[in-house]
């Protein structure tokens, strides 16, 4: 465990809160020493006022952080209470959130292109990823899977797109769009695209977020072409640092882990999906 | 203006009433980002901690009610000499800067009480007290927890007392808690700690199934506070201890009902995930009441309820 | 796709689940203005009457709470007499419309709920049923719930057992629930009704005197509801008799939740106040939640719970 | 008890909430059968949406209710988190409240004139007494207290003294307003201004509302000068409606009655004030 991360309680405004797709809000908020100090796939907590009755705070990832700006732009579904709540917070409400906070995304060590594999709400912290590849001079490709054309974050795919192209390889950039019902890009689920992708091109590792099930496939994917994989999980969670230990994620060498904390980015080998 | 806040609570000394809930405030170094601890509570409690290590429950062990959580950890612990090593500098330090340090004992059985209780003696020479958690489950009974009756209460108390000659506080469950009290008494406890979250139930209508991995889980956070002052007022007629009121306390108003009530130092618990700085304003709240009752010790106000 | 919503409460005929918490539905008449109530619920639980009028306590009887009230009303009633004369016609309408009435027995002595039984007996022949409240407190004893433990609680069975041949029902203390759960059956009750307010304190820290007039008062709503569950599926464990669940039911899946963990019937309590609809809400989603669960009959669905 | 009163549920939309003093705000409610049912001295339980951890509705009385418009006027105090939630509700927003509830002003049976007493938030309720007299032809006069000039709902003063003159004494109205600071009208509390109006002019009754210590104060001077008076009472309520009985009234003959149902509106000698 990382008892060396230290989030701290930021005030923050927000500026922009804006739906992006069907359920979808793109918050821009400013906070300041949380723009400068946020890694990529790491995350914050929320405080979204107005119910009292819901007494945890919303842990959400994020997909830009401009230090420069002051600013961090979150991508979130609205998916329960909560976070209609926070789709209801208009530019110039202020509130407060913890963070940074847990463990995010490592830089691979051998220098080669990942692959990168987003499913659902799991594209933000994969847009983090990019932005900090891109930055590091790491070549990828992207599956960007969604439900329907409808509930796809399009600017975030056009954000992969355009991204800093990759140093180190003198091929194009590979991002794909899959759909359950075909409506935009491959119909199917993110692993009928990573699965061909992964057969035709060499990755030194992959890095996904999404659901549970899409985690369990790409991990198996990865798994037979021999390659790395981390995954970003998702859990409800009590404090978001480390002192409830209420977010368990079962190790595949038996006990525990903590998302908060240890988390939410994990190698896939070590936890079971 | 200057109102004393400091308290004794069975032994431990405190320089102001405010402790923090087992399991629910990490080992204290996880809040050093947000507040300096050590410069401002008067004391923390650590996780709850056996002989040996424990993995604690499955996913999911959290669920959300209408003002409250509820938890299943099942007492996820690294066992005493692996708390110790991972804690031991940063505790020893806290107290050093002022903070009493309380480190709680889980067992699943009297054996494992004794074990734990003697490898914290041995290793852990800056704790300044202990805290009995006799909620955990009896493995031999089938699951029932360890102190359900007075006599089961006072066994693990007889067990414990007898290896440590530093105060021992006993946490206790939502019940009976008069009579309970009264056994622990009896077997030598320097003071009471309560409530423990209370046993509860959510379920998944569609599923049919319980929303967390077990299928009751402990109730927390405002929902309870009411239940727990109750509690702390009737266990206070009921003993000659001190008392440390817990259950729901999420600000100083909250904390003086507690006081009021009968106990002599109070902990926030859930009031830590919703508000990492909860503990920090209790303190400060408490002085200000404390003033504004014009008292010159906040132990003037304990148990002062007029009813 | 009709489910068949009916049930039986230990004799008492309901033509759907859904009964009211004794005191917050007043005596049925006070929600015809809202909706059809002798349309649309299974039945209604009258609020508590002794044999001779009861003046209630003092001012104020009420404070709110995070997701919750207290109340301390101390059953106020005109007595069986005053009641039947105020209350008989429309009740006995109310059961002709094809609803249960069950009528509460209130007393401070087994004297007391013997003579409310036989007046009851006597002058509201349209009663469905009866439950008798074992917390009304004890004079003889110190003012202590006159159904504390399951020998008190025994005892008050005893006495009104013979008095009656129409369903008895026990409205039970939210404590040792299976222990005297357990007592009551022995002693012919037919059914149980669980929980009633778990008693809790709010205190004015400025004043440091009860929120209330009474020192404690009973806490309900949705933030005991994870609680009244638990005990609920821990009481069905313990005996062989249909269950009344009560505590924090504000919504159909509230309802489905007390029923998937034992029990028969339902009773929607403080929501009344908050949404004087909320009862027959209730008791639209149980039909439409029995249909997605695919059940011929909503009984297949008490005790459900897979744990 | 009134077991006849049969209270709703209506839905309303917010049309004005407006500040009309400090802490003082004017709510216009759209509620067309409301406003075609209530009577002076009736009050509405409000849902106040936002905070579900605050389970109890808002009671409050009314000013005026239009049939013709459909509309009702409440005029409030910001003292506490519901009304807090409550001021900040939008016109356009829509929510429901329960009423027309309990039993309120009766017009005296006598002939002659009334002397209408209000104290702070016991304005709306007096206005609403005074326009219902005023069309029964019944002649008032007024006092109104408030603690200053800031606190003062000068509108409603206004109101009361242009309402249709009394069709059957041919002196004018009175209205006199006091303030604890003397920041407006006569320094001092209403009784101040009540002894001697009691004492230089006739009337057959008096209608009050206001702070308990007032009430208190009110209904000794007349039962001094032998005359009957209304008291509207403010509880903490459970339901409104009858159903809990938790807004008790100490009885003077022995026992409670209900504020919600057997009130707000008494008569002060069958109360303990």
């Amino acid at each position: 465990m990382q008892d060396d991360v230290r989030p701290a309680l930021h005030e923050f405004v927000v500026k922009v809160n804006e739906p992006v797709a069907q359920d979808t809000y793109r918050l821009l908020i400013e906070a300041p020493e949380l723009a400068r100090t946020i890694a990529a796939g790491q995350f914050m907590n929320l405080q979204v006022p107005g119910d009292a009755s819901h007494i945890l705070r919303i842990p959400l990832s994020f997909s830009c952080a401009d230090a420069a700006a002051g600013t961090v732009e979150l991508v979130y579904a609205v998916v329960g209470e909560g976070t209609a709540r926070l789709a209801a917070m208009a530019p110039g409400q202020r509130s407060t959130l913890t963070g940074p906070s847990g463990t995010g995304w490592r830089v691979p060590e051998q220098p080669g292109r990942v692959l990168l594999v987003a499913g659902g709400v799991g594209l933000p912290p994969v847009i983090a990823a990019a932005r900090m590849l891109a930055a590091a001079g790491v070549g990828f490709d992207a599956v960007v899977g969604a439900r329907d054309a409808a509930h796809l974050y399009e600017r975030g795919v056009d954000e992969l797109r355009g991204m800093a192209p990759d140093q180190l390889c003198d091929c194009a950039r590979r991002v794909l769009v899959t759909t359950d019902d075909g409506s935009a890009g491959i119909r199917g689920f993110v692993t009928q695209a990573v699965e061909p992708l992964l057969a035709e091109r060499t990755y030194v590792q992959l890095m996904a977020c999404g659901p549970a099930p899409m985690l369990r496939g790409v991990a198996e994917l990865a798994d037979a072409a021999q390659l790395p994989c981390q995954v970003s999980l998702e859990r409800l969670m009590g404090c978001g640092f480390g002192a409830c230990s209420c977010c368990n994620v079962e190790l595949a060498a038996g006990g525990y882990a903590l998302c908060c904390q240890d988390g939410p980015v994990f190698d896939a080998k070590e936890v079971v999906l | 203006m200057s109102v004393n806040m400091a308290v004794d609570l069975g032994g431990i000394a405190m320089r102001n009433p405010v402790n923090t809930a087992s399991g629910t405030f990490g080992n204290g170094v996880q809040f050093e980002g947000f507040y300096d601890v050590g410069a401002t509570l008067g004391a923390i409690t650590c996780k709850g901690v056996a002989a040996q290590p424990w993995d604690g429950n499955p996913a999911p062990r959290l669920a959300e009610l209408p003002s409250a959580i509820m938890n299943s950890v099942g007492l996820q612990n690294p066992g005493v000499a692996g708390f110790v090593e991972r804690y031991g500098a940063y505790l020893q330090g806290l107290r050093e800067r002022g903070c009493a340090v309380i480190c709680q004992i889980a067992g699943h059985s009297l054996e494992e009480y004794a074990r734990a209780t003697e490898l914290f003696e041995e290793l852990a020479p800056w704790a300044s007290g202990f805290e009995v958690n006799i909620s955990c489950p009896n493995i031999a009974a089938g699951g029932a927890a360890m102190g359900a009756t007075p006599a089961a209460a006072a066994e693990v108390m007889r067990t414990v007392r007898p290896l440590t000659s530093r105060p021992v506080l006993v946490k206790m469950a939502p019940h009976d808690v008069a009579e309970i009290g009264r056994a622990l008494q009896a077997e030598g406890a320097d003071a009471l700690s309560l409530i423990n979250t209370i046993p509860a139930m959510a379920l998944d209508v569609r599923t049919r199934r319980s929303r967390l991995a077990r299928p009751t889980a402990g109730l927390s956070g405002p929902a309870i506070h009411a239940i727990a002052v109750r509690m702390v007022w009737e266990c206070a007629q009921a003993v000659d201890l001190p008392l440390c009121g817990i259950g729901g306390i999420a600000s100083w108003e909250d904390a003086a009902e507690m006081i009021l009530a009968g106990a002599t130092a109070v902990s926030v618990g859930t009031a830590n995930l919703t508000d990492p700085l909860a503990a920090a304003h209790v303190a400060e709240g408490l002085e200000r009441w404390a003033a504004e009752q014009g008292v010159d010790s906040i132990t003037e106000l304990v148990g002062a309820a007029e009813l």
